[in-house]
């Protein structure tokens, strides 16, 4: 298979180019998307790369159509994705919950800008954390990831694919503008090296009856795609193992609304990834994600330098939530600060998981400006 | 009457001095919309604190906001004309006017600017079409034309251009016209025609976008562009006696529509009346 | 090892060009860490433009620059704004006929490279736009982080399919002007 | 028009058309005659189960009160329509249900941004998706949180009961306008079509609120300042000939957009913040049954709430010392009371009709308490019965 | 059937009998009487044909339970309404069905309603009135004025003879 | 045409386990949908490949009953949806059945671009000037003075003429009958499944429940014999004066003509990029 970009070796690319690669190094082949700042480039690399690798790329009317056009080809079989911001973000949400609800296997990239409404379209923040997990109607669960680097972004895309198949559930890679446009050395894997999962298939018309059934015991029903006679119907109303309507049983939704749950909480340890830097003996944590983090580690260093046992739990998954890791490391620590490009989202879950046991701070900063290492600094230093 | 073109200068009580200067790339064909637009309002004689205008996002909703210095409402993506049928409902003798672009109007808008002239609601949408998304960078619109070069068409659009003033007059509206920015005076008479319709108007302006556009189609510089709208420009009454083939890849312009319709804004009021009436509830007296 | 690189002026100069040159260089061809960021925003309408590259021979954490080792001011508004930023000791390379009003108060306690850049560029290729290659080429000779040969494949795959000789040219009398400067013959 | 100095037409058309008395209605028709009472002249709206009874209501009484009922293309168009109308002056309104809600996440980030008093009633059905559209649910209550981009605070109550229904409309309709700020009024399926007694009052003796308007030209052209010093600048309406610039963007105290300068963004956006926290008590309001003495907490809203207390009752019958707290505005959620409230208190049980929402939030407070959440989906409100079950499990 | 402080009442039947008005006009009455009362519906996706259900909570206390949670009363005007609601109904409860349409297996009482009202008022639709009005002679849940007015409030305007005769219709038939 | 038995067709392309269908008696959706069934009969089309799409409403709960591949998705938004399928496998054939809510109120916009592109796909729109299921408020199709629960004193808006909206669009195949013209409903959706790119066939089909009740045709020969009244066809309507046709809807077939459709359109686009690169000469 040939690529219109190099493999097997670095290259200085910005974090929307790496986005795309990867998706096409994961096997993505569809993508449908709609323009706007800072995620359009995402889009011009995959109308760039998709025709010579057999693939899709799309414009739509908006972004309403955008995923639900991916998620028609991801029922085709298909791997694909979109790429937007807030705004489109938002207006993604309805069809967002309706892969949640068929189990369709897609990745959304949220490339967050200043918000609410339009803001600041070329600055970054991380304003969309709590909306990526909360902002479809309805209980339910999907998958957000976080990079911080571009070659993160890159790595997170393919991992970002390959969850979303072996879930079958929606994925947000969530990501910013800071990020996006930011260009680094990505060393992109020759592809026979690069791990890529495929979405389970029925293996007969038998398995192929139950497209939301529970058969295998792993809570992942396996995916009978469209055109291989299997006549599948998919909808987003409440519906049994077989897929049929069942609107009124409150014993059948809460059978499938709680599968849907249980199979990312149930599967934690192999969904939700995180680092730690010099977090064994700290008595002061900083939980960090995404760009920020790595003002966060340079705070650590300069900390450690002056003598303050400072450490640092980077998130790489931001749902679903590790609330007993956060648990454990509030009985270790005094005290836990959570710098974040927005006036505090992801803290409120870090106060759920702390529980109590430690105090928790949050370290706020909006306007589009990264927290600078000094920022996290004087902010501890003030506590200590 | 003689035509008179003011110069811009003389236009600048219209705009909003701290706003300026304009965000508009050198030649965009935005400065000519807007020149455009004061000029038909100056002869007109309206006075701004009787306008509303409306846009939603992008370059071309650029062109009046926040330039213009009128109560303005600069909205989100495609929804400028729904925001605006609220504000027409609100200040029913108020000329409300909506200027944005093709995509903005007829892309991610594209149904409520449908909708909108099937209401026939007394809005005036001044709708500039310049085949692409200028301000994120020069992807394709659903205007693009057939086998253009885009940053997401790279290799040539292979979807045809929706054909906006024609849908739109069958939809409904009221007035449609369509010019390019090369048809300055016919542009004038048609957004005064636009302002003095009772019902939904649409005036359609094709506009050069040469950084975005016309760079990757062989036409740099403004000029080519204006260039190729004149030789391109088919008046509505020959293109009607053109086979389709013939008018592939041209700009059919004119007057689409002048017709009397119930407007939206009228009916609504007339139906309060009626349900008044029904229940008696005209007056104290009627108590 | 971490440098940090400010490049600043007016959109058309290049400016962000030349930053991804460098990290490219650094990245991809001395195996080097780099990140390059830059200012979005009207300013890539002709107003104010500024990047920056950071360059580490470990993963680089926080990716902007904190305070310049080098930095390049190709405007009056860039230099007034960002010169203060530069690091005690740092290399300031400044277009000397853009950037009219000086403060020796500030340029003191740095290494100071004053020349009429757009001028050279233009007697060397005949083309003023090659302006910002040529800076890359003296901050390369002055920053001795990346070598000439790097440099050189990065601006190849950078620039414009049939300009290359022209903006190796522009690269080359960069790095004899570096050359100079550092021996202290400019 | 309702907006000030038109209060005699509309209060005699008020009287003519609803005699004060008990009445029994159905939730919806409840919401829609609060909104009617508060002032509410346009309503903007896309049918939807189960929240069409409000917008059939508004389509029937509206035109009566010489208002306007629009029902427009989508959910999108619905909410932008209404703001718009906003800014003419009219105190507005649209309903609608999960994913029509869902569809409004962006122009609701829009009014929020723009300072635009409006009231979206989200009457909440079993999801996600289109899950199970005739039946109630409470799995909006982060989304009406979370569910538009970028950091921005927001207002939501939630009523109880039918008659609570039109009183928490009216108090939706007040903070709106008081606070130049969206609400939401969190409701469900299955209130919205339950029926019960209310009590119409007159119309003179419902108190409402207005939003404060310029009172000269300085005032007018801070439409996004604070220039009364309480972070709620007032709004100059369209056509008064103000000449107002209103945009989504990052905007200057002018209106103008500035979405460059990091510190425009930090004022705007925190002022916005501000605002709803320093009137944090006033838009705050809550129940609190038996918390005097009490070694188990329940908390519990909306639907859930009313079944809580008859599990109370019950459970205090049998001797075992219960208390209730149900908080009518969910965001800003009362964190300070339950924070005082949990303290000396065993366990707490948090009733809801979704898979523990609420929950979360009460955990912020909750050092050291045992939680557990009473959780129940698929359309069937919880009953008094299972409710009490959990009391004494943990009695 | 004495009851003192609170009764539920199901009217089970399927889409287009007018189970729903039977309910709501039954919540009219009691809510005219004073009473508290507090009435939900359930029905299928399709507006005629699925099942539908009305429930109504009457009590001199406050109501706490959104729902019926075991009623004391089942009207059931149609197999499918039966079928899905049975359980609900107390051990000790009254049936009352539509003896034409639905075959219970327990004890019940009822009368033909459909029948009743097609022979009565021309219209098989009043089979709703009928039916409560049987079942208020039954239970004496509230008065036979009060439910009068209720369904002068509720049913289309000038249908309120018709109605009003087809409840008497079933009053009569539930006072033999 | 050898008409089978309804029962034959119904056996042969139902799902059982889904009966029965939600749709109130005298609803004119059956009749639609065996139309459909009987075109694809006719045609001997293989249903393996067909995927049947929807959005929210009545007639969207289609393919819930028809033994095909299908999605149901969210309001409004099938013809995207259909999009993704179509061009990830383009040897599918898509059936998109809609109402006229779906399509041409929340949906329209997804209606006019997939006709721009055109879109291999055939509509089956069933227009009962109503939003049935949420219970009868009016559509944007519903003509002046027609009531609805949102319009209790008779709609004010103008209508939509859809299949006019269609042609001005561009689609190469629109057509519109009322349900009670079933070999020509019949013919015309035989002619859509053949067409590449994008199709429409409208019927104007009776709502008694929501809609009729409330407009003085309570049921469906009233509402049959309404349909007789405003349907003219295109051939009479072409010499009818404008105002004679105020309030009259014109039946027959609109547009019949033959551009690539979207699919092809791709696969042409692919090998322009691989020759514009130099992957392929």
């Amino acid at each position: 298979m040939k690529y219109p970009f190099p493999v097997g070796r670095s290259d200085f690319i910005q974090g929307d180019e790496a986005i795309a690669r990867a998706a096409i190094l994961a096997g993505c082949r569809f993508y449908a998307g709609y323009p706007i700042t800072p995620a359009s480039e995402i889009f011009e690399a995959m109308a760039l790369y998709m025709p010579l690798v057999d693939g899709v790329s799309i414009q739509m009317e908006d972004e309403i159509g955008s995923i639900a056009t991916i998620i028609g080809a991801s029922w085709a079989g298909a791997k694909a994705m979109t790429a937007t911001s807030g705004p489109g973000f938002s207006l993604m949400q309805e069809n967002l919950g309706y892969a949640v609800m068929t189990e369709t296997p897609i990745v959304v990239v949220d490339v967050q800008r200043g918000g609410p409404s339009t803001g600041q379209p070329t600055l970054g923040a991380q304003g969309d954390v709590m909306q990526s997990i909360w902002g479809t109607h309805g209980d339910h669960s999907l998958i957000v990831l976080t990079p911080a680097t571009v070659q993160e972004a890159f790595d997170m895309t393919i991992k970002a694919f390959n969850l979303a198949e072996k879930y079958r559930t929606p994925v947000v890679l969530l990501t910013d503008a800071e990020i996006a446009h930011m260009r680094e050395r990505v060393y992109t894997p020759n592809p026979e090296d690069i791990e890529i999962i495929y979405r389970k298939l029925p293996a007969n018309k038998e398995e192929a009856r139950y497209p939301f059934g529970d058969i295998h015991g792993d809570m992942i029903p396996p995916m009978p795609v469209f055109g291989k006679g299997y006549r599948t119907y998919v909808t987003g109303l409440t519906h049994d193992e077989k897929g049929r309507p069942k609107t009124v049983d409150a014993e059948v939704h809460e059978r499938l609304i709680r599968r849907i749950i249980d199979k990312l909480e149930k599967n934690k340890e192999d969904i939700v990834t995180y680092e730690t830097f010099d977090l064994e003996d700290a008595e002061i944590a900083i939980i960090s994600y995404g760009i920020v983090a790595r003002s966060a580690i340079r705070a650590v260093r300069l900390l450690r330098r002056e003598g303050i046992k400072a450490g640092l739990l980077k998130l790489n998954t931001i749902w679903p939530f590790d609330f007993d890791m956060i648990g454990n490391i509030a009985e270790q620590v005094r005290k836990i600060y959570v710098p974040e490009m927005n006036l505090g989202q992801l803290y409120h879950l870090v106060r759920e998981g702390a529980d109590g046991k430690a105090e928790v701070e949050l370290i706020p900063k909006i306007g589009g400006e990264i927290h600078t290492p000094m920022d996290i600094i004087e902010r501890i230093k003030r506590g200590v | 009457m003689a035509i008179k073109i003011y110069s811009k200068y003389d236009k600048v009580k219209y705009l909003r001095k701290e706003a300026l200067p304009t965000a508009l790339c050198p030649g965009c064909g935005g400065g000519t919309v807007l020149n455009a637009f004061a000029n038909a309002l100056d002869e007109l004689g309206i006075d701004p604190r009787d306008i509303v205008v409306v846009s939603g996002i992008g370059c071309s909703a650029w062109i009046a906001s926040p330039y213009f210095l009128a109560d303005t409402l600069h909205t989100t993506h495609g929804r400028a004309i729904a925001f605006a049928t609220g504000v027409k409902v609100g200040l029913p003798d108020k000329k409300v006017v909506v200027i944005s672009g093709d995509g903005d109007l007829a892309s991610i808008g594209g149904n409520h600017l449908l909708h909108a002239a099937r209401r026939n609601i007394d809005i005036t949408v001044i709708l500039v079409n310049n085949f692409i998304y200028g301000m994120t960078g020069g992807q394709v619109a659903p205007t693009t034309p057939f086998g253009a070069i885009t940053t997401t068409s790279p290799y040539r659009n292979i979807e045809h251009p929706l054909q906006i003033s024609e849908t739109i007059a069958a939809a409904g509206a009221s007035y449609v016209a369509r010019w390019t920015t090369a048809h300055v005076y016919q542009l004038i008479s048609s957004i005064k025609k636009a302002l003095n319709v009772k019902g939904f108007s649409l005036v359609e302006v094709i506009s050069q976008c040469p950084v975005q556009f016309g760079r990757r189609n062989k036409m740099k510089e403004p000029a080519e562009m204006l260039r190729w709208f004149l030789k391109n420009s088919v008046p509505l009454a020959k293109a009607k006696k053109m086979p389709p083939e013939e008018l592939e890849g041209k700009f059919v312009i004119g007057e689409f529509v002048t017709r009397e319709r119930p407007e939206f804004t009228e009916e609504i009021n007339k139906l309060i009346e009626e349900v008044a009436e029904r229940y008696g509830l005209g007056d104290e007296d009627a108590d | 090892m971490r440098r940090e690189m400010l490049f600043s002026g007016f959109g058309g100069q290049g400016v962000i060009l030349a930053s991804v040159i460098v990290g490219r260089a650094a990245a991809v061809y001395e195996g080097l860490y780099a990140v390059q960021t830059q200012a979005y925003g009207p300013e890539s309408r002709g107003g104010a433009s500024k990047a920056e590259v950071v360059i580490s021979d470990e993963p680089i954490d926080y990716p902007k620059a904190l305070s310049p080792d080098c930095a390049v001011f190709f405007s009056q508004e860039a230099y007034d704004k960002y010169l203060g930023l530069v690091k005690e000791g740092g290399i300031a390379i400044v277009e000397k006929d853009l950037v009219p009003h000086r403060r020796p108060e500030l340029e003191e306690k740095l290494r100071v490279y004053a020349l009429p850049l757009t001028e050279i560029a233009e007697e060397t290729t005949g083309l003023s736009l090659t302006m910002n290659i040529l800076t890359v080429g003296l901050l390369t000779k002055l920053s001795e982080i990346l070598t000439e040969e790097s440099i050189e494949k990065a601006v190849l795959d950078a620039v414009p399919r049939g300009t290359e000789q022209l903006n190796l040219k522009a690269l080359r009398k960069g790095f004899e002007l570096g050359e100079k400067a550092r021996k202290g013959e400019l | 028009m309702i907006i000030r100095g038109d209060e005699p037409e509309q209060i005699r058309l008020l009287k003519k058309l609803y005699r004060p008395g008990n009445y029994f209605m159905q939730g919806n028709e409840a919401v829609a005659y609060g909104a009617l009472f508060a002032g509410c002249r346009f309503y903007a709206g896309y049918p939807i189960t189960p929240s069409s009874e409000i917008a059939e209501t508004m389509a029937r009484e509206l035109p009566k009160l010489r208002g306007y009922y629009l029902q427009m293309e989508d959910e999108i168009g619905s909410i932008a329509a209404m703001i718009g109308a906003s800014w003419t002056g009219f105190k507005v309104m649209t309903a609608t249900a999960g994913p029509g809600f869902s569809l409004m996440q962006e122009n609701l980030g829009y009014a929020v941004m723009t300072e635009t008093p409006l009231v979206l009633v989200d009457v909440q059905r079993s999801g996600p998706s289109t899950g199970q559209a005739t039946k109630g649910a409470q799995g909006d209550f982060f989304q009406a949180r979370w569910g538009t981009h970028g950091d921005h605070p927001i207002v939501a109550v939630s009523p109880v009961s039918v008659e609570d229904a039109f009183w928490e409309t009216v108090r939706a309709f007040n903070i709106a306008e008081k606070l130049r700020t969206p609400v939401i009024v969190l409701f469900d399926g299955v209130i919205a079509h339950t029926r019960e007694q209310i009590r119409i009052p007159d119309p003179e003796d419902v108190e409402i609120t207005y939003r404060r308007l310029p009172e000269n030209e300085e005032e007018a052209k801070l439409p996004f300042g604070d220039p009364c010093g309480d972070g709620v600048p007032p709004m100059p309406l369209f056509g008064h000939g103000y000449f107002t610039h209103v945009t989504g963007s990052t905007h200057k105290e002018n209106g103008l957009r500035d979405v460059y300068t990091p510190e425009v963004h930090d004022r705007l956006v925190r002022r916005i913040h501000r605002k709803i926290e320093s009137h944090e008590e006033e838009i705050q309001k809550w129940e609190e049954y038996f918390t005097e003495d009490m070694d188990i907490l329940i908390i519990s809203w909306g639907v859930s709430a009313r079944p809580s207390l008859g599990a109370v009752l019950r459970a205090r019958e049998e001797g075992i010392k219960a208390g209730l707290f149900v908080p009518k505005t969910v965001h800003p959620f009362p964190g300070k009371r339950v924070r005082e409230l949990l303290k000396g208190v065993r366990a707490v049980l948090v009733p809801e009709m979704n898979l523990g929402q609420l929950i979360l939030e009460v955990q912020r407070y909750a050092d050291d308490v045992p939680l557990r959440g009473v959780n129940k989906i698929g359309g069937v409100p919880l009953r008094v019965d299972e409710i009490l079950r959990e009391i004494r499990g943990v009695a | 059937m004495g009851w003192v402080m609170k009764m539920q009442i199901r009217f089970a039947g399927i889409g287009g009998q007018g189970v729903i008005l039977a309910g709501v006009i039954l919540g009219e009455a009691a809510a005219i009487e004073g009473l508290n009362v507090l009435q939900t519906q359930d029905y299928g996706s399709a507006s005629r044909g699925g099942h539908s259900i009305a429930d109504v909570i009457i009590s001199k206390e406050p109501i706490y339970d959104f729902m019926v949670t075991k009623a004391d009363v089942l009207v059931a005007l149609a197999q499918l309404g039966y079928d899905s609601t049975k359980e609900e109904l107390k051990e000790d409860g009254l049936l009352i069905v539509d003896t034409d349409l639905v075959k219970p297996d327990r004890e019940h009482i009822g009368a033909p309603f459909t029948r009743l009202a097609e022979e009565s008022t021309g219209l098989a639709l009043t089979v709703n009135m009928v039916a409560l009005g049987y079942l208020i002679a039954k239970t004496g849940v509230v008065r036979k004025e009060s439910a009068e007015e209720a369904i002068k409030r509720r049913v289309p305007k000038g249908t309120e003879e018709i109605n009003i005769k087809a409840f008497r219709v079933g009053y009569k038939e539930g006072l033999r | 045409m050898y008409l089978k038995s309804a029962y034959e067709i119904r056996n042969k392309y139902l799902r059982k386990d889904m009966l029965p269908t939600i749709f109130c008696p005298g609803c004119g959706i059956g009749s639609a949908l065996q139309y459909t069934l009987r075109a694809i009969d006719d045609l001997k089309l293989n249903p393996d490949e067909i995927v049947w799409v929807s959005g929210i409403g009545c007639s969207s709960r289609v393919p819930g009953f028809v033994n095909f591949d299908g999605l149901h998705t969210t309001h409004g938004r099938a013809l995207a949806f259909a999009t993704g399928i179509k061009l990830a496998n383009p040897d599918l054939k898509i059936i998109a059945f809609m109402g006229d809510g779906d399509a041409a109120a929340i949906g329209g916009n997804h209606f006019i671009h997939a006709i721009r592109r055109n879109l291999d796909v055939t509509v089956i729109l069933i227009n009962n000037f109503t939003y049935g299921m949420t219970g009868g408020q009016v559509a944007p199709t519903a003509l002046k003075g027609l009531k609805g629960t949102t319009a209790p004193y008779g709609q004010f808006e103008n209508p939509f003429d859809i299949a006019q909206l269609a042609v001005a669009a561009g689609a190469n195949y629109v057509a519109r009958w009322s349900v009670f013209n079933y070999l020509q409903g019949i013919n015309s959706i035989k002619k859509a499944l053949q067409k590449e790119g994008f199709s429409l066939v409208e019927f104007l089909s009776p709502c008694p429940v929501s809609f009729g009740r409330r407009n003085r045709m309570k049921t469906a020969p009233e509402l049959l014999r309404w349909y007789q009244k405003i349907t003219v066809p295109l051939a009479k309507a072409k010499k009818m004066p404008p105002e004679e046709l105020e309030g009259k809807i014109v039946i027959g077939e609109f547009a019949d003509r033959d551009r690539p459709g979207l699919a092809r359109e791709y696969e042409e686009y692919k090998k322009r990029a691989k020759k514009m690169m130099g992957w392929e000469g």
